[in-house]
């Protein structure tokens, strides 16, 4: 198929850019940073609800739109763009994939409604030490009776705080399987962390954590399949978030150096710089190419999926570090102030950068899918 | 996702296919071992191979030398979408091209799109049957990226123009029959604006050329030396002086070949070579660290860089194209095939050093690796693309 | 291979080191936690600590608060030798400097080469007692880089100057008792030749100061606003509309600063926070193969970096120096540095974004490496430092 | 000690200027190159002889210069400049070092004269596989008798096609040994192999090749640090030739830039080409401080010398590899063309900087030493 978007998907980018523009632009961010590091607009959240955003991706026959990753990836470089906060990432992306790659009908029928309605909160607990991977889990899930009590921590919770409902990643004797909790269990330590782009995540201990076996997400499924889908979803979704990222920061660099004048002339017209601004330019064709491929790969059930979306989060990652880097010098003392907005797409990149992986982990994936 | 595939496009595939089965003989669909292994027709034409006379002649027959040229022109008429079905077919069975011809790739779009409809009328069609060799006379020893400054120049005697002056890079001008070439036509007018576009026969008097050996061995490349050359007036291509809008755009056509745009080699994995070559250690992973991660970086930027000319294909079917991209396409795809070979050489240590002094037989990684080292120079300069980029995509100010 | 000490300067390290172990308290040999517990004197001098009393104190009685500077001027008098000896000492214990200073690091040598005997008299011994706490005014909002063009005026209204204007990345000015300005005094003259250097008291009558918040958080840095500051004509240092001079001396002082020459902290290892921090594979080597090789290659820069430090403070002691020199190690020292917070914060994964709602216990590791970006921008960007190389070491023309 | 050479090393540094330039210039290279790839010349090799250099790091017992390893550097720096052929790396760096390091003084004795003039010519035999390594030969010498019998394959070998004795690195049981091997012994195949810089390399097979037990260099020295120590010297020599490459293809690019023209104007005016230029200086800034660093550390019997050594490579390999790559290219389609001299540089370093171990390797082992 075509390496575009189809008409469709472009008006809903157009729409995201628009809503986002107009009620979620980056002074918001800084607002809410500002306010004790408020988590995000509870309005814009409605918003969104109402855009249909939040039933992009669920299934028609639970009353989704079903329009596919490429859409949600849209809506997500827009936000990047925006540097938008919402729990887009931490329900939708996260939530809402998961519970469409369950087996578990009865819980898809239970929970989609308020995933849509924006009314239920959902989040991923999967990470356990400092840095992303799939492989080792500590946290136990062991069946007593008609429950299983889950027993381990987790930390880089995006939206932890404000999450409802958990799904954790845990080890039920040697097989991964994931979990629906609900955040109030007993047992729970939910502790807030804000990260370097003032969003709120969570570090959280289970301890002893009764969950009824219903709300088993994999019942047939096998849990590592399980787990390679979702982490496919998630590292095109973040990647497309880091694609938007890219896109900004370029953008708002071009146009600084279009203006900004030193010696007399517009800094734009030195060479140096001008180069370093096609390097730039360059790789975010790269980008732009591999995220759109990776989310196209999902809605196709491309069996190579999964590697397409290693090499986005790795080419993004890269890309990300040398674009806000190169953003902030080529900004000057300016692009280091609080005042400027450039900074702020240094912060966030980092962290999307380590969420799910970085540069290094995708890398070394890439090599091992390859077979060396 | 369903994809609408016309029925009539189906059946040509089917039909392609069957017929290139039936009709490439077997040693033309090897990869290419050696350059002067390939049919480039001319005065002096040569068939290396009765297999290869076959195959041209075969597709000559078949109009599919040139498939996309209309038939007045010799071509096969073909759409855009049966091209595109033909070159997979070929690409597919590993066919080679019937005949190699900067006729073809340059001189061809140039007078599709410049020249009078009896030029075209009278050049295309020889250009399909492979009786002219062209070369291209664009550089000079003092012109190179700043390719408007050149100083080859014609002066109006009449019925005829006087060539005198000098070219550089001209591929094969030692073994081609004509060149298309640049020449300087006006001396007041500012640099880019007296430039003409003119077709000189190779065996007119006071031609001569030199061969241009590279750090890499031999080379095709010589230099041509015109030293008061008789050229007949209807050989001018384009309007007078108006030369420069005719090398921009064959400039562009140049940068997208050597980026690699419409390649159709397949290129052999960097990482298949290290598994052949280098030790693994106990969890099946080239040992060394180091050369891994660059390999896997580099395959990385390989396979999201292929993605990324199938996207801007794609997206220039639906209108949205920017020829500058071109530009970018030559700088990134040159860098890449330079890395390609840096790669190649870690991972064969001193084995790739080997040079020989059989320079047709032995040392081909080597000289390879040495041959890429032009990829970003030749077709213009990365730098000469990332001012392009800079001027024209980014619209960054010039001083 | 022999070294040849004398034994006065061995008995001067003895007697040194003997000294600083019995005068220098624990708690000042302790690395610096925040910023804001170090002694910066000034007209409200305020210790911190009894200790931090006690040691600038016997510093000061020892005349090695400025041990270098002649003793008419409040110094130690010390040979070059001896002050090395010193400055090794006090590293190898770990002492704290005694006094915190623009007035020692940056004003004092300028006054050294070009103020007056008189002023020098005046000025020097205050900066050594720590009377006095200096800011430097320097950049402007439209001369950063372009320095040269500053706009604040000192107009000449007889017996003084009257100064309007405005300046940036003033260092500590909302707590600084004076400050030294570049002005423009002749608005008529090329914009290199029309600027003085100049003292304001930040007491005077128009003067006032708004903190810069960075993006790692609050700083030091403010900007400073003068609205018709009367200034004595006395404080002018140097020759009037000469002061560009005097900048350029200072602005390769501050380089060598920022890129780490003289820099006594011992930098802990980054492979040390690997191992401390990350999972080995089983022959005990860092997991993470692309960090383990990036950490490698960066730790082979930082030592070489400073082996080239060393090399190039060799060669000044036997007359082969370029000023210009400074420029590179400015632009190579900051690059390293933020090399290695990148290193650092990919090290510590998700652990290194922590940020928190406390600014001054919170977030250490992310708000160092936000400041880092800060580096090689302050004192001349990375690009002017290639721009003075490029033309002052390299001789590469400019247009 | 203060990291600058003294004056009398300076002195042998401007000797091996003037020398070289005069008789060894690159047109020499050339010219041997277009003989049918002659090794080196005679003429030339006497001159060196009679300059001293084959006797500049034999201890002066032996009748030797001692000048010690900094000063055999500076030559090796200046041969590099010039890209001068001649034995001095396979006889002097290699040859010479190696019986300087031994323990087998009746061998010392026998074959430092002819060394020093330049009459006995020997070279080091090592390398088996395509990457060089130190820890593992498949090349085994069996003691039968009062001979050692060796069996093996070495590859990479300089000069093998004219050295009279090679060195031949072994397994004696489990342990290292060094053995001088005649080169007319019979049982030895010596295959030519003319590399990327024209130079001439051999493989070299050794079938039940018979060598007395006198010939063994080390008696009771311990293998693995002689060949520790012979590779600091050996890493640190090539380190300081790649030094003279660097900054001759530097120096010539610099001068080109200072005078090829296009569009009107000298093309070193152009700002990105300026600051490319300046991060080469930078590098090189770096490069002259470790190799001189590592020269120092073996003079000094520094005990982190090897460490050094690992250092030097590993800095020089990857900045002639920059180095050679920016020249070629600010030098346009002119060096590409094998009439420039500046390609010979680039062909020159890709084998000096595999010769002993490449980037790669000594990153490798540093990270090693340093325990991570």
């Amino acid at each position: 198929m075509a390496l575009i978007i189809t008409e469709e998907q472009k008006m809903l980018k157009d729409s995201a850019t628009e809503l986002l523009s107009a009620k979620a632009p980056i002074s918001q961010m800084r607002e809410l940073r500002d306010s004790k590091y408020t988590p995000f607009d509870k309005e814009l959240w409605e918003e969104m609800v109402a855009m249909g955003w939040t039933a992009l991706t669920v299934p028609e026959r639970y009353n989704g739109l079903d329009f596919g990753f490429v859409g949600l990836g849209q809506i997500l470089e827009e936000t990047g763009r925006n540097l938008s906060k919402s729990p887009l990432i931490s329900s939708i992306l996260l939530g809402a994939s998961a519970l469409r790659l369950s087996d578990n009908e009865a819980l898809k029928v239970k929970l989609f409604p308020g995933i849509m309605e924006g009314t239920s909160q959902l989040t991923l607990a999967i990470q356990e030490g400092k840095h992303h991977q799939t492989s080792i889990f500590n946290t136990q899930a062991i069946l007593k009776g008609d429950k299983y009590v889950i027993n381990g921590s987790k930390t880089m919770v995006i939206d932890g705080t404000t999450a409802n409902l958990f799904i954790v990643a845990c080890l039920v004797d040697e097989n991964y399987s994931l979990f629906i909790v609900d955040a109030k269990s007993s047992g729970i330590t939910v502790s807030k962390k804000i990260l370097m782009d003032s969003g709120s995540y969570a570090d959280i201990i289970f301890k002893n954590v009764e969950v009824s076996a219903e709300n088993q997400l994999n019942i047939k499924f096998d849990g590592r399949l399980f787990l390679d889908q979702l982490m496919t979803i998630s590292y095109s979704g973040i990647s497309a978030e880091l694609l938007g990222i890219c896109k900004q920061a370029f953008d708002i660099t071009i146009q600084y150096l279009k203006e900004r004048q030193q010696f007399g002339v517009i800094i734009g017209t030195y060479q140096a710089l001008q180069h370093r601004a096609v390097i730039l330019f360059s790789e975010i064709e790269l980008c732009k190419s591999i995220v759109l491929k990776a989310l196209q790969a999902i809605d196709e059930n491309d069996t190579s999926a999964l590697k397409y979306a290693h090499l986005a989060k790795a080419k993004l990652c890269k890309t990300a570090k040398l674009v806000t880097n190169e953003a902030i010098q080529l900004h000057g003392g300016i692009g280091v102030t609080d005042d400027a907005d450039i900074g702020f797409y240094l912060k966030r990149a980092r962290v999307a950068q380590q969420l799910f992986g970085d540069y290094n982990y995708h890398l070394d994936q890439l090599a091992k899918i390859k077979g060396y | 996702m369903e994809t609408k595939i016309s029925v009539s496009l189906s059946d040509f595939r089917t039909e392609t296919r069957a017929w290139l089965e039936a009709n490439c003989p077997e040693s033309m669909r090897q990869p290419v071992k050696d350059p002067f292994d390939l049919f480039w027709g001319g005065r002096n034409a040569k068939f290396n191979s009765e297999d290869q006379r076959l195959w041209f002649e075969r597709m000559l027959e078949k109009k599919w030398v040139v498939p996309y040229w209309e038939a007045k022109y010799g071509g096969g008429g073909l759409t855009s979408d049966e091209n595109n079905i033909l070159t997979q077919e070929m690409t597919r069975l590993g066919c080679r091209k019937p005949l190699y011809s900067f006729g073809i790739s340059m001189l061809g779009p140039a007078l599709l799109n410049f020249a009078s409809e009896d030029q075209k009328l009278h050049y295309l069609p020889q250009i399909v049957e492979g009786k002219i060799w062209w070369c291209q006379g664009y550089s000079e020893p003092n012109a190179g990226s700043d390719l408007a400054s050149l100083q080859t120049k014609a002066i109006d005697k009449g019925d005829h123009y006087e060539i005198t002056g000098s070219k550089v890079w001209t591929s094969y001008a030692d073994k081609s029959d004509w060149i298309f070439c640049l020449v300087r036509t006006d001396f007041n007018a500012t640099k880019h604006n007296g430039i003409s576009f003119i077709l000189i026969d190779m065996t007119s008097k006071g031609v001569s050329t030199r061969p241009i050996k590279l750090i890499s061995g031999k080379s095709p490349f010589c230099e041509t030396f015109f030293d008061g050359v008789k050229v007949p007036k209807e050989n001018l291509i384009g309007n007078l002086n108006e030369g420069w809008t005719i090398a921009k755009y064959l400039l562009t056509h140049e940068r997208q070949m050597i980026g690699g745009i419409g390649e159709t080699d397949v290129k052999k994995e960097v990482h298949t070579t290290a598994l052949e070559k280098l030790s693994l250690n106990s969890s099946g992973a080239i040992s060394d660290g180091v050369l891994r991660n660059q390999i896997s970086d580099f395959e990385m930027d390989e396979e999201i860089f292929d993605l990324t000319i199938q996207r801007v294909t794609d997206e220039a079917k639906t209108g949205n194209n920017s020829g500058a991209l071109s530009s970018f396409f030559k700088f990134y795809g040159t860098e890449l095939n330079i890395a390609r070979h840096e790669l190649l050489m870690s991972i064969g240590g001193s084995e790739a050093l080997f040079w020989g002094e059989n320079e047709k037989k032995d040392g081909d990684l080597a000289r390879k690796f040495c041959r890429s080292k032009g990829n970003s120079i030749e077709g213009g300069t990365s730098e000469i693309q990332l001012n392009i980029i800079s001027k024209l995509i980014l619209g960054l100010p010039t001083k």
